[in-house]
């Protein structure tokens, strides 16, 4: 893979065309099958059939969807620990998706990651990432090496609006934007880190504007309106792979549920909470798409349907999947094999006399 | 005495400490409208208002600097940072900073700060959110670290940490929050001098010692009940003081009962026990009967999977068999 | 000093007066005071008297006397490794100064801090830190601490231009911005970081302008003329002092030497460094103030000769002052003493037999 | 068979791996025009341009969190942090992420990086430029740490860890860029594999054995000279590999000699020396003759003043010293 050009041809972009009813469609059934795959997940983890932490992506479905719909399959993708949606729209089939959270050799990340660390290297997910801001200079290095090798690849790194206020975030960006790197930078603004908004913790709370720091662009979409977000994403796409620059790309939408499966959201005051629900990209879409003509009910149940099974398949696909074996503890601990790296088990004794 | 869980012995420590002390407040993230991500201070910013509970981006290394910084101007900020896994991003200001003005300046400025936060895994939270790094505070002068293991050290301890005045580590631990114990209602006058920098014998034994320190030493009482239905008497040690080390109280436990195993939470390799060991052989050395054993986490990053979570970290029945191997070597068991 | 106010009473800012000629020779006294201590330094470090690392601030001369003389003695100023003028700006007797760098006990920091790392109490000269970035979420927390307490006390932290790319700074702007900190962010800007320039390192090298990240002021001003530096930083106090809002304050000026005294700066190239050396704020004040009849030639070699004997009097004072003894090691590692942090030497065993 | 400088080895290697394979870059803070704060990168931009050796901003987070985004692509960069004081604001990332991401996500990924950064103390730098802190690295599983002692073991050491798949911590240290050594002019076809994870005894004896590493290797093999001088004939076994760590090696020199010193240039309480001592009073119980001994840097945030800097540092003198008691504790020496 490695090139020895650092400048790569520009091709022009594709003429953005007005989407038609197929593709409404399919961003809809992309929406809805993340929607349903956290709930999903939500009634499984209060099952007990996933551990840890797990984050949902209720409410961010259109931007899920139209930021992972503007990457062609060569492209990578950075995220946060909020990324079931992004794994399902980089297109990994539900069952991985979902036997990554039941901790099942199947999974994604082989039940070694949990909800927090999906990765898949043919689908170019390169990881959910549970430090805040973690996966930002990593995004940044991935784009560095794209442009190191003459790539025409761009690196995706999504992140919350929390994770702007950390200095990784600052570090990035500046290295990103110093080094012409084909980045995009896409803050999910839902408006909360777990409890605290962002008018509490950045004190310029127009995210995009921080852009102004790097001399990149930076841009907010409305993150409940996955056609606005599609767009949006597509140029800055288009800005890092013809152009390698970075942007900073903002999309505005609503956490529908607590930060994760199991927090309450006591903290949350009843009109912010009315908001969000008001905002749900979901129903906002289908009654569009009603109106429009471009679904009719019959055609809407069907779409529920499929979705419902496939949910189903994934599910059950994970719960017949086997547990990882115990014998498999020590297997990636270490890429290159060196001596004296020799498992240990706790009981074990360091010199077996 | 009340009995109440190692949470609220936390939560009630604070608050004593603030109604107490004007200067002592608290800064973290999700601490305040949250009421902490493992609710440690539920109430508490209802109770004391924004400015002495103080929620804060997220940005670690900002605001443990921005405490250190109102401590050398005399305040006694209490930082809570989520899990102990994140305070790698601060720990330049900590190890850098926090650990080094008092000295560094010729004593000139003291840094009275707090900085409470869990370790601990077992709870399926992935090879970021499991790790037990105390070591890296505990090897580091300038620094005070504890790790307490009851309620009652809990409160104690923390009440200790608070009107000292260097920084100090207060480890913290996830799988700890909510088990109950005995607490006394008063404090006593001045308890702080003791809880700095002892450990404790806290079942006498002569046959073996077991060393740990925050879950571990419950561990180790656990494991220490086991042993004697087999008619072993263990003698247990909790640390609890990581930094600076009580040396003498482990090595004295040793040379009565002639062996001993340590129990830790993090990776066994330079891992806490690694000290305590070294120590051990070097002030027991005539008296030990059998090599000082370890029993420590599988050293891997630790896999979500429940099945290899649970095989990679140190348990009651691991420590056991240890414990039982070395009783074998010293002839007390069969 | 704990009180309970967070909000404090405003003052009206002092009228900015016209300065008189005492108050101009008193500048470039001060300008030169700093000037010629930093050659003696030069000097004693290539006799070995002073040790470690050694960074001068020749050719800021202008930027450290405008920044401290904007400050009241109550107010506080943390700085980076390179502070002997700022120590000096503070009032802080020169032998004392040199003393630190002779690691003698007579110096600021007792010899425990070097050049780097100087610190006075009363001075409320709060630290020169080694660790690029280090100072600045400290001064932070000081403005934070007077904040708490409802003080009218100011924080000043200094910091260089390569400072504004790492994390910490982005973190604490934005803190103190969002708590309405009283604190003023000066940076340095000498266009270099070691040897990599502002252009290589900042995506946006207009520092100042980085201020709109955080909502807050950024004002660039000429470094070498110490009357605009005056006040423009006398202004960013004002507004923390009065309205508790931080300001992002750029000073540009040049490096006249290498970035510490055993860097003989190969990298720089000609060009720049005649730039340099054409910008020294040192002959410009003395040259604008021999032309505005301020000073005449015998004035200034008064001024010359009593510099230079109270330098010559700081080295003695260094050179004849005692080194710590060897008993003093572990005097500074704990200010309450705690059992069992007995110090030891390297060859002391762990237990006395 | 030539004779260069530690710091020569060093750059004729990163020189020679950059002309073999295209992958491998450079990348770190004024490491181009500069030419590197310790000079050990001089020439290189000018030779291979900015593409291959990449100056960056301050920024220790970011450029390592990039090089191990690149090294996720299967490129190959080798960092340099300045020094290993500075390393702490990169820790998460190294830590978190490169140490982390090949076993968290199953094995999909692997992360074939090396960081560069001196240690070492002893040239007045102060309590935050002076610190040996590798413990941070050689404790965590998924990283391996290196510390080579001389020109030979720098060159094949860092041959093989760029041509390693994992991330790996090099520990070059100040006060060893100077020193010269021999160094093979042709290196062995596949010297690798035996580079990482293998200890080596340097100096074969029978009275006791000396351990160190990096910097203090050297010391070891100096105190040796000396005692060899009052007829005791010394055991010098260079660590090289802190993580894995070779514990055969050093418990079969100790089962040999009957004893042991540990000398290491960080602070004793939890430093890398107390895993040494550890490890050999479990592997070597039966054969020890004494306790083992460990000489470190004083507990203290190191001063600045060139009188208590010297107290504090471990030197030939302390070792010797500490190695004549052990030695009169075991009777071979009166
Ligand atoms: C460095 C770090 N600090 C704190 C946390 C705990 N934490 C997990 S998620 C979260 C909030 C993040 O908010 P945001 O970036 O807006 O992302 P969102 O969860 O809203 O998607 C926090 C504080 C963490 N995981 N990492
Ligand atoms: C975190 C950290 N990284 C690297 C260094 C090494 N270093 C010391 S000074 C310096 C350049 C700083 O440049 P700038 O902020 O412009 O300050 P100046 O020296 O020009 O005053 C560097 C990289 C350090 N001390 N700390
Ligand atoms: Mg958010
Ligand atoms: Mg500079």
């Amino acid at each position: 893979m490695a090139g020895k050009t650092t400048r790569r041809a520009t091709r022009t972009a594709p003429a953005v065309s007005t989407p038609d009813a197929e593709d409404l469609t399919d961003l809809f059934r992309r929406m809805l099958l993340v929607r349903r795959f956290e709930e999903r997940a939500a009634q499984a983890y209060t099952q007990a059939r996933v551990g840890g932490y797990c984050h949902l992506n209720l409410g961010e479905e259109a931007t899920v969807v139209g930021l992972t719909s503007a990457l062609e399959p060569e492209d990578y993708l950075f995220t946060n620990y909020r990324e079931h949606g992004y794994a399902l729209g980089r297109g990994i089939p539900a069952g991985r998706v979902m036997a990554e959270l039941y901790g099942r050799s199947t999974g994604v990340s082989k039940g070694w990651g949990g909800s927090m660390h999906m990765f898949d290297v043919q689908a170019r997910l390169m990881g959910g990432y549970g430090i805040v801001g973690g996966q930002v200079p990593l995004a940044a290095g991935a784009a560095l090496a794209v442009s190191y090798r003459g790539g025409r690849e761009v690196v995706m790194c999504q992140m919350g609006d929390g994770t702007t206020n950390i200095g990784a975030f600052h570090e990035s960006l500046n290295i990103a934007a110093l080094w012409d790197l084909p980045v995009v930078f896409a803050v999910v603004n839902n408006q909360l880190g777990m409890g605290t908004s962002v008018q509490e913790s950045s004190a310029e709370p127009e995210l995009h504007r921080r852009a102004a720091a790097y001399r990149i662009k930076g841009v907010r979409v409305d993150g409940t309106d996955v056609l606005a977000v599609r767009e949006a994403a597509r140029e800055a796409v288009r800005l890092a792979r013809e152009e390698q620059r970075p942007t900073l790309l903002e999309t505005v939408s609503y956490r529908l549920r607590g930060h994760s499966v199991v927090d309450p959201a006591r903290y949350r005051d009843p009109e912010e909470v009315e908001r969000a629900k008001e905002a749900d990209p979901l129903p906002l879409l289908r009654d569009r798409l009603l109106k429009d003509g471009v679904l009719d009910e019959e055609r809407l149940a069907a779409l529920e349907d499929e979705v419902r099974q496939e949910i189903t398949a994934a599910a059950e696909f994970a719960e017949s999947s086997p547990h990882p074996e115990v014998s498999t503890l020590f297997d990636h601990t270490y890429a290159t094999p060196v001596p004296n790296t020799e498992p240990r088990l706790p009981a074990d004794a360091l010199f077996t006399v | 005495m009340s009995v109440i869980t190692y949470r609220q012995a936390l939560r009630d420590t604070l608050r004593a400490e603030m109604q107490r002390d004007e200067n002592v407040f608290l800064i973290g993230e999700e601490i305040g409208h949250f009421e902490g991500s493992y609710k440690i201070t539920e109430g508490l910013l209802k109770e004391f208002g924004p400015r002495r509970v103080r929620d804060t981006p997220i940005a670690e290394e900002g605001f443990v600097g921005a405490a250190i910084g109102a401590a050398m101007l005399g305040l006694r900020p209490v930082v809570e940072i989520m899990t102990i896994n994140f305070s790698l991003l601060a720990l330049d200001q900590i190890v850098n900073h926090a650990a080094k003005i008092y000295g560094m300046f010729g004593g000139q400025c003291s840094v009275p700060m707090v900085i409470r936060t869990p370790g601990g895994g077992g709870q399926q939270l992935g090879a970021t959110h499991s790790q037990n790094i105390e070591l890296f505070y505990s090897f580091v002068p300038g620094l005070k670290v504890l790790a307490p293991s009851t309620p009652a050290e809990a409160a104690s301890m923390l009440r200790a940490a608070i009107r000292d005045d260097d920084p100090v580590l207060f480890l913290e631990n996830l799988g700890l929050y909510n088990t109950k114990g005995e607490v006394p209602d008063e404090p006593d006058a001045e308890p702080e001098v003791a809880q700095i920098g002892r450990a404790a014998v806290v079942r006498p034994g002569t046959d073996i010692t077991l060393i740990g320190y925050s879950r571990m030493a419950g561990v180790a009482l656990q494991v220490a009940d086991e042993l004697a239905k087999d008619g072993v008497s263990a003698e247990v040690v909790d640390l609890r003081s990581l930094r600076p080390l009580d040396r003498t109280t482990i090595v004295e436990s040793v040379r009565r009962t002639g062996s001993a195993v340590v129990a830790e939470d993090d990776w066994l390799t330079y891992g806490i026990g690694a000290e305590i060991a070294a120590t051990i052989q070097e002030g027991a050395f005539d008296w030990l009967d059998a090599p000082v054993a370890r029993v420590a986490m599988a050293e891997v990053p630790l896999p979500y999977a429940k099945s290899l979570e649970t095989a990679a970290l140190p348990c009651a029945e691991s420590l056991a068999a240890a414990a039982r191997r070395t009783l074998r070597a010293t002839g007390r068991l069969r």
